[in-house]
């Protein structure tokens, strides 16, 4: 029992937080309180990040965290504080139909589940000393992130930079009063 | 995997705290929980409108959105911090271009006037 | 027995995500909700590059993953302005209504 | 490692960024820039950025991606930047009377069309998946906002809404088929993701993968270029955005998402040119025979113009999914000739339309030969060019197109044009009808165009009637910025 425990502890660990991040979502999507919506995304936002770690994905995680745990939810508390609750229903765009919506997601599930079940990966790694070596040789994962983000990728780094400012120009355009 | 077991204590202890407090708090309040106790001011002031009524400050949003931005600028700066001496003048360089773009939306934001508290 | 984890839990798991974020995104008429699918879709995505990247041991999934978050983060900036915008109207609405009937 | 000096090459992009964070900054400052300056500056540094495209090719034009394979500068996007250039600057001179008497400020208007253009540079240019996806990003974020910019108007904060919910999940799917396609081959540059691919696809490797991921990001592409079946945004965010704005969507962002389009089609998947030509031709069909029934019971002419772009990107996908070079010229030939006729027409739109939904409609049209005979013969001009009747550029795109399909044996996929560019016929015909043939209403006002607007009709019309002349070098233009085929 205490070797399974030890053995397939990080499998464990991933139904863990799949199943919580699964939870989180179906919160989102479900609750007519977008309060106690918001609150179900934490949730699945943290376990995904949870479920970074469990990939080597240790800055990703962190980022998942700060970005996400730290400021679109905060974003999206604050929005939920802001407008009238009362009023939300008049926003109404398309139709509210969950039974639609169950269908559309299970007939999606099926669908990928059924095809992803029949995807066939090479072994991957037992040991996951070997993901790390696979990286540039004695560098922490930000390390390699950084080594490779800054040398090769800086030119999406730079686009990035002007979409925030872009984000930050809407926020203030569309967010004041006309 | 070894290495994450002081952050599953850490949790592990945190959860049982939280837990055992609340648990404890139930067990040792008044058991009276009346209407005044559940009113958002306990203290006997009348609020002025329903808790969903009321709406806060816009100013709030775009607070918190400048904080998004720059939460994520934080994200694409601690990397290269880390990476700082090997990265160079080229990544100094870089760096400092995309701080100044976001410099220019800082200056936008102040001089539109969304940081002040009128 | 030893239970392991391969790629294909990953994509399985992205894939509920993916499905329930559509799903709320098409059916769901209050619109934070839907803007809180959106976000799930997002993390869909990075679920399965993380999980590649991890699979193919390369960093750019990783990388990837970096930007989607920030574009998601500018996203939502954006996408609650809109909202905001469109409640402010409506509340400006309802009250010009209350000052025609006062006048 | 990058060399610093391949910086050089991105020139342009970097001089208008910087153009546009000016212009946000000085717009931003006390009372803001006039309308009038604003929209100078932009011409302007849009003018100068043309000319530094055109210098950076002189310098490093090469089908060869440099800046670690990011970035492109080859034949085929100098064609496109050029081209985006000019649907963005015309943009700019249809604006002015808006933001004038909506009293909204010109200067943050200006900057986040700067920037979207910006991001579509970026995109024709981009050579890795990332950076092609992050700069449509940067593209949809600046549109989003631009059609929400009439915020104190419903219908354009509800279209705003609208668009960004319906392109934030198109992103989302574009997104997931990325990182499918990245699982099976470990990579997100277009070059290697096409070897890799074709190795794959001869030792019949990760099928599923390769498969799904192709096709959700192909939908996410559709969805771009409001394509049926995913046009469902397309009728809505027209109508209710500002005319200006719906203009530039329809032009020069429909221009940018072809242009990713067939860089990815053409370049990343030619491993799968048989089921993407399929798939093409189908929505290729449904597109343009949606878009053209539906057209056909519109009243309000914003809409009909909506639902004839889905039928026109139906037309353009007809030379995509031929993937030959007589497809490949004639699709930069039509995108060219489309954002002149589509940028005029809407401009004649905004003329005519006042506040809300008024002088949107048909019967607005009535009798304008006589109120304004200059304005009747640009619409009769940009009508005619849309059904594709000679002497017009609509008539020798569409015919180019046809032929290409005819050539590459997708005859049906001809016919099924040539049908229904002949149902378009009613519905284009309809104003004509109204402006030449129905009696005017007095009470209307004979429409006063200002300078910039009238100049750019008159542009507009004159390119298009131009283009149904001459031809000929525009097709050698668009002969000599072809990519290499699948």
């Amino acid at each position: 029992m205490f070797e399974f425990l030890t053995t397939s502890g990080p499998a464990l660990l991933f139904y863990l937080f799949a199943l919580m991040a699964v939870a989180g979502a179906v919160c989102v999507v479900s609750m007519r309180n977008p309060m106690y919506g918001a609150i179900g995304l934490l949730v699945c936002f943290l376990s995904i990040a949870a479920l970074f770690l469990l990939r080597h994905a240790e800055f990703v995680a962190v980022v998942q965290i700060f970005v996400y745990g730290g400021g679109i939810m905060v974003l999206f508390l604050f929005v939920i504080m802001l407008v009238n609750l009362h009023r939300l229903h008049e926003t109404t765009m398309l139709g509210n139909y969950w039974r639609t919506a169950f269908v559309v997601s299970l007939a999606l599930v099926a669908i990928f589940g059924f095809l992803f079940l029949k995807v066939e990966f090479g072994p991957s790694f037992e040991d996951p000393s070997k993901f790390v070596d696979a990286l540039e040789p004695g560098m922490g994962n930000s390390e390699a992130v950084a080594w490779k983000l800054y040398r090769e990728y800086l030119l999406p780094f730079e686009i990035a930079s002007v979409f925030l400012l872009v984000a930050m120009v809407g926020a203030v355009v569309l967010g004041r009063r006309a | 995997m070894a290495n994450y077991l002081p952050i599953l204590v850490f949790i592990l202890v945190a959860v049982l705290f939280l837990a055992a407090s609340l648990i404890a708090a139930r067990l040792l309040r008044d058991a009276g929980m009346g209407r005044t106790n559940r009113e958002p001011y306990e203290c006997g002031n009348e609020p002025e409108t329903l808790a969903l009524d009321h709406r806060f400050s816009i100013r709030y949003y775009l607070i918190a959105v400048l904080f998004v931005i720059f939460d994520v600028e934080t994200v694409f700066l601690f990397p290269w911090a880390v990476m700082f001496d090997q990265l160079a003048l080229f990544g100094f360089i870089e760096m400092m271009i995309f701080i100044a773009i976001l410099v220019v939306g800082y200056i936008y934001v102040w001089k539109r006037g969304a940081l002040n508290w009128a | 027995m030893m239970l392991e984890i391969t790629t294909t839990h990953y994509l399985l798991l992205s894939a509920v995500l993916f499905a329930i974020g559509a799903a709320g995104i098409l059916v769901r008429r209050n619109m934070i909700t839907v803007l809180m699918s959106i976000e799930l879709v997002l993390n869909s995505v990075n679920l399965n590059l993380i999980a590649f990247s991890y699979q193919l041991s390369d960093l750019t999934g990783q990388i990837f993953a970096v930007f989607t978050i920030a574009v998601a983060a500018g996203e939502a900036a954006v996408g609650l302005g809109i909202l905001i915008a469109l409640f402010r109207l409506l509340d400006d609405t309802h009250l010009d209504k209350a000052t025609e009937l006062h006048g | 490692m990058i060399d610093p000096t391949e910086f050089w090459l991105l020139a342009p992009e970097i001089f208008l960024a910087v153009a546009a964070m000016l212009l946000l900054v000085a717009g931003s400052i006390g009372r803001g820039v006039r309308n009038r300056p604003a929209a100078a500056v932009a011409l302007l540094s849009l003018v100068a950025t043309a000319l530094l495209v055109l210098w950076a090719y002189g310098k490093g034009g090469s089908s060869e991606a440099f800046l670690a394979g990011m970035f492109v500068l080859d034949s085929y996007a100098l064609f496109l930047k050029l081209l985006l250039l000019i649907a963005t600057g015309l943009t700019v001179t249809i604006s002015g009377r808006f933001l004038e008497e909506g009293g909204y400020r010109p200067g943050e208007y200006y900057s986040l069309i700067l920037f979207a253009a910006t991001g579509m540079l970026f995109m024709v240019s981009g050579y890795s998946l990332l950076s092609i996806w992050i700069s449509l990003e940067l593209m949809a974020l600046s549109s989003y906002i631009l059609a929400g910019y009439f915020k104190r108007e419903r219908k354009s904060n509800e279209a705003a809404l609208k668009y960004f919910i319906l392109g934030a999940l198109s992103s989302g799917v574009l997104l997931y088929g990325i990182s499918l396609l990245y699982g099976a081959t470990g990579t997100v540059h277009v070059g290697e993701l096409a070897a890799r691919l074709g190795d794959l696809v001869s030792t019949g490797e990760q099928p599923i993968l390769i498969a799904v991921g192709w096709l959700l990001l192909a939908i996410g592409l559709y969805f771009k270029v409001a394509a049926a079946p995913f046009h469902v945004w397309t009728p809505d965010v027209y109508v209710g955005a500002p005319t200006p704005v719906t203009a530039f969507l329809a032009s020069a962002s429909k221009i940018a998402s072809f242009a990713i389009l067939i860089r990815i089609l053409f370049e990343a998947l030619p491993a799968l040119k048989a089921d993407w030509q399929l798939i093409t031709a189908l929505v290729a069909c449904i597109s343009m025979i949606w878009g053209n029934l539906a057209a056909l019971t519109q009243d309000n002419v914003k809409r009909m113009l909506a639902y004839s772009s889905i039928g026109h990107a139906g037309y353009i996908l007809i030379g995509v999914l031929c993937a030959s070079e007589e497809g490949l010229w004639a699709v930069l030939f039509y995108l060219l000739a489309y954002a002149f006729i589509t940028l005029g027409a809407f401009g004649t739109v905004i003329i005519l339309e006042q506040r809300e939904y008024a002088g949107e409609t048909y019967s607005d049209y009535a009798g304008l030969a006589r109120r304004s005979p200059f304005l009747a013969a640009s619409m009769l001009v940009f009508m005619v060019a849309l059904t594709g009747i000679p002497p017009t550029g609509g008539f020798f795109g569409k015919f180019y197109l046809f032929a290409a399909a005819v050539e590459a044996g997708w005859i049906w996929v001809a016919l099924v044009g040539v049908l229904t560019s002949a149902i378009s016929l009613f519905f284009y015909f309809g104003i004509v009808v109204q402006m030449y043939l129905k009696p005017s209403e007095d009470t209307t006002p004979r429409p006063m165009p200002a300078v910039g607007l009238a100049s750019t009709i008159a542009i507009c019309a004159i390119v298009t009637v131009l283009l149904g002349l001459v031809p000929g070098p525009l097709v050698e233009l668009a002969k000599a910025s072809l990519i290499p085929l699948p």
